[in-house]
């Protein structure tokens, strides 16, 4: 029989007011296999800890069941506690009689009892116990991040400069992201690209990264330590390694003629018009022009070839086909970023049918030195300076019909800047904010709210707009402010619309290829909002800036920076540790039908072949690859022979505890 | 001189026993099968020809039953008999087969007195003594066995006495059954109830000829030799190809006597049971190291044939199968252990 | 009438690990009625019970001649039921034991003659039984052999006693293991039990051998004991088999007509090559 | 398709005009109208604002008495809301149904679905079939297509077009060969029953709309509600008291003015019981 | 509480990462509730089986409640989804076996609601309070209720004249030419039995051993049971098919037992077959009689009749008892249980290695063929074949103690298919229905 040591805790009061823990004892000292059972006043403290340490060396206990609070509280603790007495720490259990026992049943006499019978559980349990060594996975210690905005760049120099290495995959033809569409940065107003560029040359420069440019993942097999990701290198039509960016190209493209060109420059928004053969922005890394085949002239009707004729270095080359490369990588962080709603989805404001009614981004490439106007304000209509710009807050978030219930939350702080920055452009200008709350809870933030009211004259109006039209020339916006309790009408040349921040089109895609839960709005779902926000449930896949849900640059960078620790963290080891409450299958028994690996939600379930000495192929079993096993037991409740067991939960054990009820 | 009881008095007869006994086992019929049930009232009981789906030997041999009862309480642990019942148990209604096969379960639980010196002492199962010595069976004889019946075939009779204490014979003609007392158990019962019976000079003979002539089955005589040098002979992987390895054939048998002994209970004690086991099942004699002495189907029915065929007769001196028939109808893919002995050894 | 299932209680006295799946305990009836009348013989076995998780059956470990307490040794290597409860029970822990039962070495046959011991693995247990039931009445008997042989070193039982054993004089033990499962300290021999006693080469005039082991060892044991003229009666060994009621009733436990539990445990040669290949 | 026609009380007091045109539309645009009989009113604003079960029974009376017919046709956008949201609600709630049963005695579970005109003009009939029956095209008069704030709200219950931008009237009366201009007005209140209570707001609104007409050059508007005809035609004189201006805005029914493009003689269409007569503008247009 | 009142007992299973904590939160803001309940905590809903639920009733739990993380919650992503179908089909299996409703609770829980865990403990040990005491111990009748027994009107067996000399005629030309032809070592079919009226399995190999073959209304058994056993000859196995027993290959392709193409069909048109003398009861409204996947279908089946299955009516019968009466009726017929197996292994999806019967560490179903043990090991067979059986007729067919199995079977066929539009044996490709989920899935059993 086992020899079992049971430790009844008083916790101060909080037990004994409500359990007569001696009682308690004495009744766990009648139980079968029990060796020794005390009961002391803390047994957490450090004397009730070495209490128990003494007694298992005295008594050769071999399982211990601690009766106090929950396992949620101090499992750790005493775990640790055991195996500093050189038992294995999976041999010690913990009845619970605290949270779910004396706090809960003020009848002493209900309550002891009780207390007894939630030993004598664990009692029983704890004779099914057996040692578990943590499990060891092997590591590639190569990271790889998805997304080149500033939480990707962020993060692959955090890692490359912990000396691991990084691939960078980015879908666009340049890394920099959103952020390099902006003009300058709240609260500090400092010019995106100034802070960025550098950044971005570094990452380009970086012995550890590997930067893989128009590229997308398409599959991630494997687990936390192990995945194989599989990535498609768009063809450009243009050799990185001959290009020296002189530009030639784009300047002769014939579709390029700024003033002919139809097609729309995303980077701009459509603000600006761009050639077939084209790098998104002068700063731009790598600043390899890209071949845009649906525009391309010799793609579509197999004339011109100008780009391949002027090019110094002959970098240029229609032959190119997509390569798609397999990496080997140990963790994963996702940065995607974020989209902005367009502003054609708000027909109330016009949104779609006036040009001049455009939404934040675009009045960032307005505002921008390498924007469409080269930083001066104009109207997309005519061009014309803009005397009063309304700005209308809340275009799309915190709108339930709009399917956006949320804040996007650096909505406030952008438009605040946007009043700053159109003044010192337009200084007769007068800005006007439609607003319902301002969020600007950061460092610096209300501060530079106000100073865009009291110092640079922006009108806020509290109040919703209510339509908004176009009458000769001008936008008339028809709103109201609640704190003057009038109606208002206010003529404008421009409308900006602080439209809401939404997930990438895709994302759930993504999501699902590497088995992170997703919302419902498409922003990726971490493992727990406070305790481990940058984490995700599939173990080795982190999280990092606005695809994890709306945020500013500082929470981004943050962000990243955590995520990019998390990683050097796991890879700080040679070998990863992981819990060795983990299935495991009994070949013997096992008939491969295979519904454990149609129930687990992890993958965890591979196949072996058990073949005898001649190698014959005998029969083909599951197995639990013990790396990616998440411990949730789903493929033990589902085998019909019982072959497959969860150690820590094993039927022994849960067998033991049910026996235990009916004693 | 034999003695008769007139057909209606039957009834009558078995009231008085069950008045005597603690309980009265004899056929009723349940959800559409005939099975042996202690009865409460006499009228329930079925005297309808052909024989019940299972024989009465878990009147005495029972499905499952507990060895012992223990209690776990600290480090020690106390023991504790089981209950048994006290009293006379009357099985009416035995046909002459099923009777005959507890001379295997005697052999086997009671061998009393079998003189082997230089064996270890006879273990006699103390249960099934007991339940032995306080059981009195009434045979009933059969007119029109079933199509599955070959007693015959392996020496035996639809009218035999052997196993019954008072064997009843219906004579329909004369509308009397014919009573022999066969044990003194059966003299004592007669003498009790002696006014029921009158004296009469009617024989059995031409009753069990007529039974015995209603089956067609050949002979299987002497085949306990043969059998021996027959353990390698092809003819088993044919003949058990289709048996599917379950327990139907040993659990309707009169004569199989294999049990399994299993602890159940919970933290607190609990009892050893001991319950039927069958050779048919893969795992009866399976080690845990996965090696398995009998580790095809065909190995496992050819034991089955074997027990009752030749170990049986050659260490207890009993034939292990007495004809009833039982387990060539319950079988659910027909296996007939009759076609098959006569097939190795034919 | 005496409930035969029901089993002596017994205390564990002692427990010992052989090998890391293989362990000896010690057991001391509780009944001081039944410790002074308990008899048994070298050979036969009993079914040891841990209440809650069943029985099963393995041979008495310790020499008849040393009643009052009974020594078992079980293999928990393949996580049976009852032999893992088994291998959970501490010192001053109660079980069940009932027996004995089957028959036994033939000691008498063995007064006056040379006698070679060879115990393989677990094999090692009934073959010590009856080892050390000789060494107790040493000057009855001729030469003694014994060779314990393993598949490694971890895997020998009773080195202890082993080790003692080879220190004696008045007889020759040999401890071999397997070739591969020798360690750098090791100072047996190396090689099968089978090569092993061909070169021992005990004389095989006025001898007995008594074998025991996994099936394959006792195959080629018997086949080198005919080369060195052992006559098949000349040979004694046990059979492990699954057994449940121990006395011939749960129809488990038998070999063709043969009864292991009633006509065995103990088999010479001569009987063995009669059963048919069911074991 | 077969309609089961609810006229609703205005049309049959203040806005003849609208259900008598729009009976003469659907009988030269072959849409067979068959009048529900002894219909009852549909309790229009007053119901739901006093008593839900009330906004309910009423329409439910009505409805129940339909028998097979492929929809509820109604002309004015109150008595179509009430209609359309009753039906609805007796669909979602069976509680409900059950109350109405026990208060009005009908069972009625809204099967039968609630259709505006011009829903079944522009969806069922199609543009082009209204083009082809056009005998004098309105050519060259400029309509503005007032649709008011009833009739595409609450969107999710009723809405058959654009919530904030509808284009129904101005494709069916652009067949009728008019020239619908764009105006940020379309979808205003005009102060609906106010009209009574506070008819100085209705003056304000009704200014505001009939300006925005006036400066995107409409010559007249059309509207669909009886209501919002009151406060846009009756009221004008009452602007231009309030206001000083004199817009002299003809203000038709839009089945008034398909009702000339398809050729119906004008008594027919109750021109002449508009306050503000459109006969000016009409001859101009004859004239050019 | 030593009052006389009758004091449930309850056992909790519940998840840790929700229910486990939504408890402890119930502790810290000391929110009162009985002390009627043991809570076990599992991983996971998604590992807390069925077989838990029984042990606990078996041990004599008063109720038995499962709680875990709300549907999305699930921090292992999808534990609760598999959950909630396993649970949909064993409560109801309960329920018809005679455990009252009112014994099993099922919640979902968060880690933020700890009064609703106070609230439902506390609505739990009333509900179970009021119930009262378990009338009787698991597998043991009801005192003084009788066993209701169910009457069957057997329909007489009428097959169109001369077709089953036809079939079978062109079933031997076929097997010759498999056998001649060398495509398959045996052919599996039916033979000649040695009792009047009666058909059994027979292994031929040779040519000249085909006219053992017969046809006709007695072969009953389903020989796809031997379709996952290594065949004793070389070479490929063809198989005499009934649509049924066709049926069930397609649950032992969907389970990896064994490959199309190691086994050749030959399925025979269907007429129905005979038990007892009458038309079985499954072939009365069977509708699909003529086999899908076999290669060549030999004759022309009758087609199906319009009359309604005999056994439906008998089960709704079953399901109007009280709930004692239920209990009663199915002790009743499992107190006949030898536990000889014969239902396993005629089945052909029983093809475990090791049936969790014979599972000792730990032992889910007790043993001895005794109440406890009987109704134990008829639960779990049911459960174990709930979306996998398609109603052969082979296990009520072989059991010698009559039980009727087909009603467990098919009462459980029905809440798969009324819960998850699924039937068993028709698409090898599907996923058992219990190893998928939607996350529409019904659920209004649960708090």
């Amino acid at each position: 029989m086992a020899r079992v040591g049971v430790f009844i805790c008083h916790c101060g009061e909080n037990i004994a007011r409500t359990v007569d823990c001696a009682r308690v004892a004495e009744y766990a000292a009648t139980l079968p296999g029990v060796a020794h059972a005390v009961d002391y006043r803390y047994m957490c403290s450090d004397p009730g800890q070495r209490l128990i340490e003494t007694a298992i060396r005295e008594h050769g206990l071999t399982g211990v069941v601690v009766a106090s609070c929950s396992p949620h509280m101090h499992e750790v603790t005493f775990r640790r506690t055991v195996a500093r007495a050189g038992l294995n720490p999976f041999l010690c259990e913990m009845a619970n009689i605290r949270e779910q026992c004396s706090w809960v049943h003020e009848d002493r006499e209900a309550a002891t009892a009780k207390a007894c019978e939630l030993v004598r559980l664990m009692v029983e349990k704890v004779k099914w116990n057996t040692a578990l060594e943590p499990i060891h996975v092997p590591v590639t210690r190569k990271a790889l991040v998805i997304g080149g905005g500033i939480a990707g760049i962020q993060a692959a120099l955090d890692i490359a400069n912990g000396g691991r290495e990084v691939i960078l995959v980015e879908k666009g033809p340049s890394i920099g992201g959103h952020m390099a569409q902006l003009s300058e940065t709240f609260p500090t107003l400092d010019c995106s690209q100034c802070i960025m560029t550098p950044r971005m040359v570094e990452v380009k420069n970086h012995p550890n990264i590997t930067l893989y440019t128009y590229a997308e993942v398409e599959k991630v097999d494997g687990y936390i330590g192990n995945f194989a990701v599989t990535i498609r290198k768009k063809a450009r039509c243009v050799d990185e390694a001959l290009c020296t960016g002189c530009g030639e190209c784009q300047s002769k493209c014939p579709q390029g003629k700024l003033k002919t060109s139809v097609i729309p420059n995303e980077f701009d928004l459509g603000l600006s018009r761009r050639p077939a053969i084209y790098v998104p922005f002068p700063q731009a890394v790598p600043n390899v022009p890209v071949i845009d085949k649906e525009h391309c002239r010799y793609f579509q009707d197999g004339k011109c070839g100008v780009c391949q004729k002027v090019c110094p270095a002959k970098a240029v080359d229609f032959t190119q086909t997509d390569q798609v490369v397999t990496e080997q990588v140990g963790a994963i962080v996702v940065a995607t970023g974020y989209d902005v709603m367009s502003s054609g989805e708000y027909g109330e404001y016009g949104g779609g049918r006036y040009p001049d009614v455009i939404d934040g981004l675009q009045f960032e490439r307005l505002l921008s030195a390498s924007g469409p106007t080269g930083g001066e304000v104009k109207r997309p209509s005519d061009g014309k300076v803009p005397e009063t710009v309304v700005f209308i807050a809340c275009a799309g978030s915190r709108d339930r019909s709009h399917g956006v219930p949320y804040c996007s939350k650096i909505c406030c702080m952008y438009t605040a800047k946007h009043a700053m920055l159109y003044k010192h452009k337009v200084h007769h200008g007068q800005a006007y904010v439609f607003y319902m709350d301002i969020r600007a809870g950061g460092k610096n933030y209300d501060e530079f709210v106000r100073r865009a009211i009291e110092e640079e004259g922006a009108v806020y109006l509290r109040g919703r707009v209510s339509r908004l039209y176009q009458k000769d020339g001008q936008l008339i916006v028809k709103g109201a402010d609640t704190l003057s309790g009038q109606p208002v009408e206010i003529a404008a040349d421009l409308v900006v619309l602080a439209t809401a921040i939404q997930a990438r089109p895709g994302s759930d895609a993504l999501a699902q290829m590497l088995k992170v839960p997703y919302d419902g709005y498409g922003f990726l779902s971490e493992a727990h909002p406070k305790l481990r926000p940058v984490e995700t449930n599939s173990a080795g896949v982190y999280l990092a800036g606005a695809c994890q849900a709306p945020k500013d640059i500082p929470e981004t960078v943050a962000q990243a920076s955590a995520a990019a620790s998390k990683v050097l963290g796991l890879f700080s080891m040679e070998q990863m540790e992981r819990e060795p409450t983990v299935s495991v299958v009994n070949e013997r028994t096992c008939i491969g039908c295979f519904d454990c690996e149609r129930v687990c939600p992890f993958g965890a379930i591979e196949h072996r072949e058990i073949r005898d000495r001649r190698g014959n192929l005998l029969k083909v079993v599951s197995h639990v690859n013990e790396g990616v096993c998440a411990g949730c037991g789903a493929c033990a409740t589902t085998c019909r022979s019982g072959s497959i067991e969860l150690r820590g939960y094993t039927d022994e054990q849960v067998f033991a505890q049910i026996a235990a009820v009916g004693v | 001189m034999a003695k008769a009881l007139r057909t209606e008095a039957l009834l009558d007869f078995l009231r008085a026993v069950q008045q005597d006994a603690r309980r009265l086992v004899a056929p009723v019929e349940e959800d559409g099968l005939r099975l042996f049930r202690a009865v409460d009232r006499v009228e329930e009981i079925t005297l309808a020809e052909g024989n019940t789906r299972w024989s009465f030997k878990e009147v005495l041999f029972p499905r499952s039953e507990a060895l012992f009862h223990y209690r776990l309480s600290g480090g020690s642990v106390a023991l504790q008999e089981p209950d048994q019942p006290e009293g006379e148990t009357v099985v009416f209604g035995a046909r002459p087969c099923d009777a005959a096969g507890l001379a295997v379960l005697d052999a086997v639980f009671a061998p009393n007195g079998r003189p082997d010196p230089d064996q270890a002492p006879e273990h006699e199962d103390p249960f099934y003594r007991r339940r032995r010595a306080q059981t009195t069976i009434i045979g009933l004889a059969c007119l029109e066995p079933g199509p599955a019946c070959f007693c015959t075939a392996v020496g035996l009779s639809p009218t035999g006495t052997a196993g019954s204490d008072l064997l009843l014979t219906p004579l329909p003609d004369q509308g009397v059954f014919l009573a022999e007392a066969v044990t003194e158990k059966g003299e004592r019962l007669l003498a009790a109830h002696a006014h029921l019976f009158t004296d009469t000079d009617d024989t059995k003979e031409q009753a069990t000829r007529a039974a015995e002539g209603r089956i067609q089955r050949t002979a299987l005589s002497g085949v306990g030799g043969p059998l021996a040098t027959l353990f390698e002979a092809p003819p088993w992987e044919e003949l058990a190809a289709r048996c599917l390895g379950c327990g139907a054939c040993a659990f309707v048998c009169p004569t199989c006597h294999c049990f399994d002994i299993v602890d159940e209970g919970n933290a607190a004690g609990g009892s050893r049971c001991k319950f039927w086991d069958s050779c048919g099942f893969a795992l009866f004699t399976a080690h845990t190291s996965g090696h398995n002495p009998r580790a095809t189907q065909p190995a496992r029915f050819r034991q089955r044939v074997l027990h009752k065929f030749r170990y049986l007769p050659e260490r207890f001196g009993v034939q292990g199968c007495v004809g009833c028939g039982r387990c060539i109808a319950t079988c659910p893919v027909n296996m007939d252990i009759q076609e098959v002995v006569a097939k190795v050894t034919g | 009438m005496a409930n035969v299932y029901l089993p002596y209680l017994m205390t564990v006295a002692a427990v010992r690990d052989e090998t890391p799946d293989v362990r000896t305990l010690r057991l001391e009836f509780q009944d001081e009625s039944i410790r002074e009348g308990f008899r048994f013989r070298a050979g036969q076995f009993g079914l040891y019970s841990v209440f809650g998780q069943g029985e099963c059956v393995f041979c008495i470990a310790s020499p008849d001649t040393r009643p009052g307490a009974i020594e078992c040794s079980f293999s928990y290597r393949w996580g049976g039921k009852v032999t893992s409860a088994l291998s959970r029970l501490t010192v001053g822990d109660t079980m069940g034991f009932r027996g004995p039962y089957g028959n036994w070495f033939p000691l008498d046959a063995m007064r006056g003659k040379n006698l070679v011991f060879i115990g393989g693995g677990i094999g090692m247990a009934p073959i010590r039984s009856i080892f050390e039931t000789a060494l107790d009445q040493r000057a009855e008997f001729g030469d003694i052999l014994l060779l314990n042989g393993a598949r490694s070193v971890s895997d020998l039982v009773y080195k202890a006693e082993t080790e003692a054993w080879i220190a004696r004089d008045d007889i020759t033990c040999v401890k071999t293991v397997d070739p591969g499962g020798e360690t750098p300290e090791w100072d047996g021999k190396v090689g099968l039990i089978p090569k092993v006693l061909e070169e021992l080469a005990p004389s095989a005039t006025n001898a007995l051998a008594l074998v025991c082991g996994p099936p394959i060892m006792i195959k080629f044991a018997l086949e080198s004991l005919a080369k060195l003229g052992f006559g098949k009666e000349q040979i004694y060994t046990t059979l492990e088999n699954r057994m449940k009621c121990g006395s011939g009733q749960c129809g488990r436990g038998n070999i063709g007509g043969c009864y292991v539990c009633k006509d065995g445990p103990v088999f010479s040669a001569a009987e063995l090559e009669q059963l048919p290949p069911e074991f | 398709m077969s309609y089961a026609y609810f006229p609703g009380c205005s049309q049959q007091g203040m806005a003849a005009e609208f259900d008598r045109s729009a009976r003469s539309v659907c009988d030269r645009l072959g849409i067979a109208l068959s009048e529900i009989p002894d219909w009852v009113c549909c309790g229009a604003t007053p119901a739901h604002a006093t008593s839900h079960l009330l906004s309910i029974a009423l329409p439910a009376l009505t409805l129940a008495k339909v028998k097979d017919a492929d929809a509820v046709a109604t002309v004015c956008a109150a008595c179509y809301s009430r209609l359309r949201i009753a039906s609805h609600e007796l669909r979602e709630d069976a509680e409900l149904r059950a109350r109405v049963k026990e208060a009005a005695g009908v069972e009625c579970a809204g099967e039968v679905p609630v259709r505006h005109l011009l829903d079944i003009l522009c969806n069922d009939l199609g543009v082009a079939a209204i083009r082809e029956r056009v005998k004098r095209p309105l050519a060259g008069l400029k309509v503005a297509c007032y649709y008011g704030c009833l009739l595409m709200r609450p969107p999710k219950v009723v809405a058959f077009d654009d919530p904030e931008n509808p284009r129904v009237m101005d494709e069916v009366l652009a067949a009728a060969g008019a020239e619908c201009v764009e105006w940020p007005y379309k979808t205003e209140c005009c102060g609906a029953s106010l009209s009574l209570a506070r008819p100085d707001v209705v003056c304000k609104l009704a200014n505001d709309i009939l300006r925005e007409a006036r400066d995107a050059g409409a010559h007249v508007i059309a509207v669909a509600c009886p209501l919002c005809h009151t406060n846009l035609d009756l009221r004008q004189a009452d602007v231009a008291r309030q206001y000083g201006v004199r817009y002299e805005m003809p203000v038709l029914f839009f089945t008034q003015l398909l009702g000339l493009a398809l050729g119906v003689p004008e008594k027919g269409l109750g021109l002449n019981r508009l306050i503000v007569s459109p006969k000016p503008v009409l001859e101009k247009l004859a004239a050019a | 509480m030593m009052s006389d009142t009758f004091e449930p007992k309850i056992v909790a299973f519940v998840c840790n990462w929700c229910t486990y904590t939504g408890a402890d939160l119930a502790g810290t803001s000391r929110m009162q509730y009985p002390a009627n309940v043991r809570i076990i905590k599992l991983p996971c809903t998604g590992r807390i089986s069925p077989l838990f639920i029984m042990k606990a009733l078996e041990q004599g739990a008063d109720g038995v409640l499962v709680s875990g993380c709300h549907p999305g919650d699930c921090h292992y992503t999808a534990g609760n989804y598999h959950a909630r179908r396993k649970y949909t089909i064993f409560r109801e299996m309960l329920h018809f076996l005679g455990v009252e409703p009112e014994r099993l609770f099922f919640s979902w829980v968060s880690a933020a609601e700890g009064r609703k865990w106070a609230d439902l403990v506390a609505e739990v040990t009333d509900t179970v309070r009021r119930l009262g005491p378990r009338r009787s111990a698991w597998g043991e009748p009801v005192e003084g209720i009788a066993a209701p027994r169910l009457s069957a009107n057997p329909v007489p067996f009428e097959a169109p004249a001369g077709t089953f000399a036809a079939q079978a005629e062109a079933m031997r030309e076929k097997a010759k030419a498999l056998l001649a032809g060398g495509e398959v070592g045996t052919v599996i079919g039916y033979e000649q039995g040695t009792l009047p009226g009666t058909a059994r399995p027979a292994f031929v190999s040779t040519p000249e051993e085909v006219d053992r073959l017969v046809w006709n209304e007695h072969c009953h058994q389903n020989l796809a049971v031997y379709a996952a056993r290594k065949p004793a000859k070389p070479g490929k196995v063809a198989l005499v098919v009934k649509p049924c027993d066709e049926r069930s290959l397609v649950g032992l392709l969907q389970e990896n037992r064994l490959a199309r193409e190691d086994v050749v069909l030959i399925g025979m048109a269907c007429h129905g077959v005979q038990s007892e003398g009458a038309l079985a009861p499954r072939c009365a409204a069977c509708q699909t009689r003529t086999p899908a996947l076999a290669d060549p279908v030999i004759g022309e089946a009758t087609p199906p009749t319009a009359t309604a299955d005999p056994r439906l009516e008998q089960i709704a019968r079953i399901e109007q008892m009280a709930p004692a009466e239920r209990w009663n009726f199915w002790q009743g017929h499992f107190s006949r249980c030898l536990k000889c197996y014969a239902c396993r292994a005629a089945c052909s999806l029983c093809t475990c290695e090791r049936c969790l019967a014979e599972k000792a560490q730990p032992r889910w179903i007790p043993a001895p063929p005794d109440g406890a043990g009987n109704l134990s090991w008829h639960a779990v067979r049911a459960w174990h074949l709930a979306g996998r059986c398609v109603d052969c007729g082979a296990c009520s067919a072989a059991c010698p103690a009559d039980i009727p199995l087909y009603l467990l079977n098919l009462k459980l066929a029905q809440v798969v298919k009324d819960a998850f539009d699924y039937e068993a044996g028709r698409d090898p490709a599907a996923a058992p229905p219990l190893t998928t989920y939607r996350e529409d899935d019904a659920q209004e059993f649960i708090r």
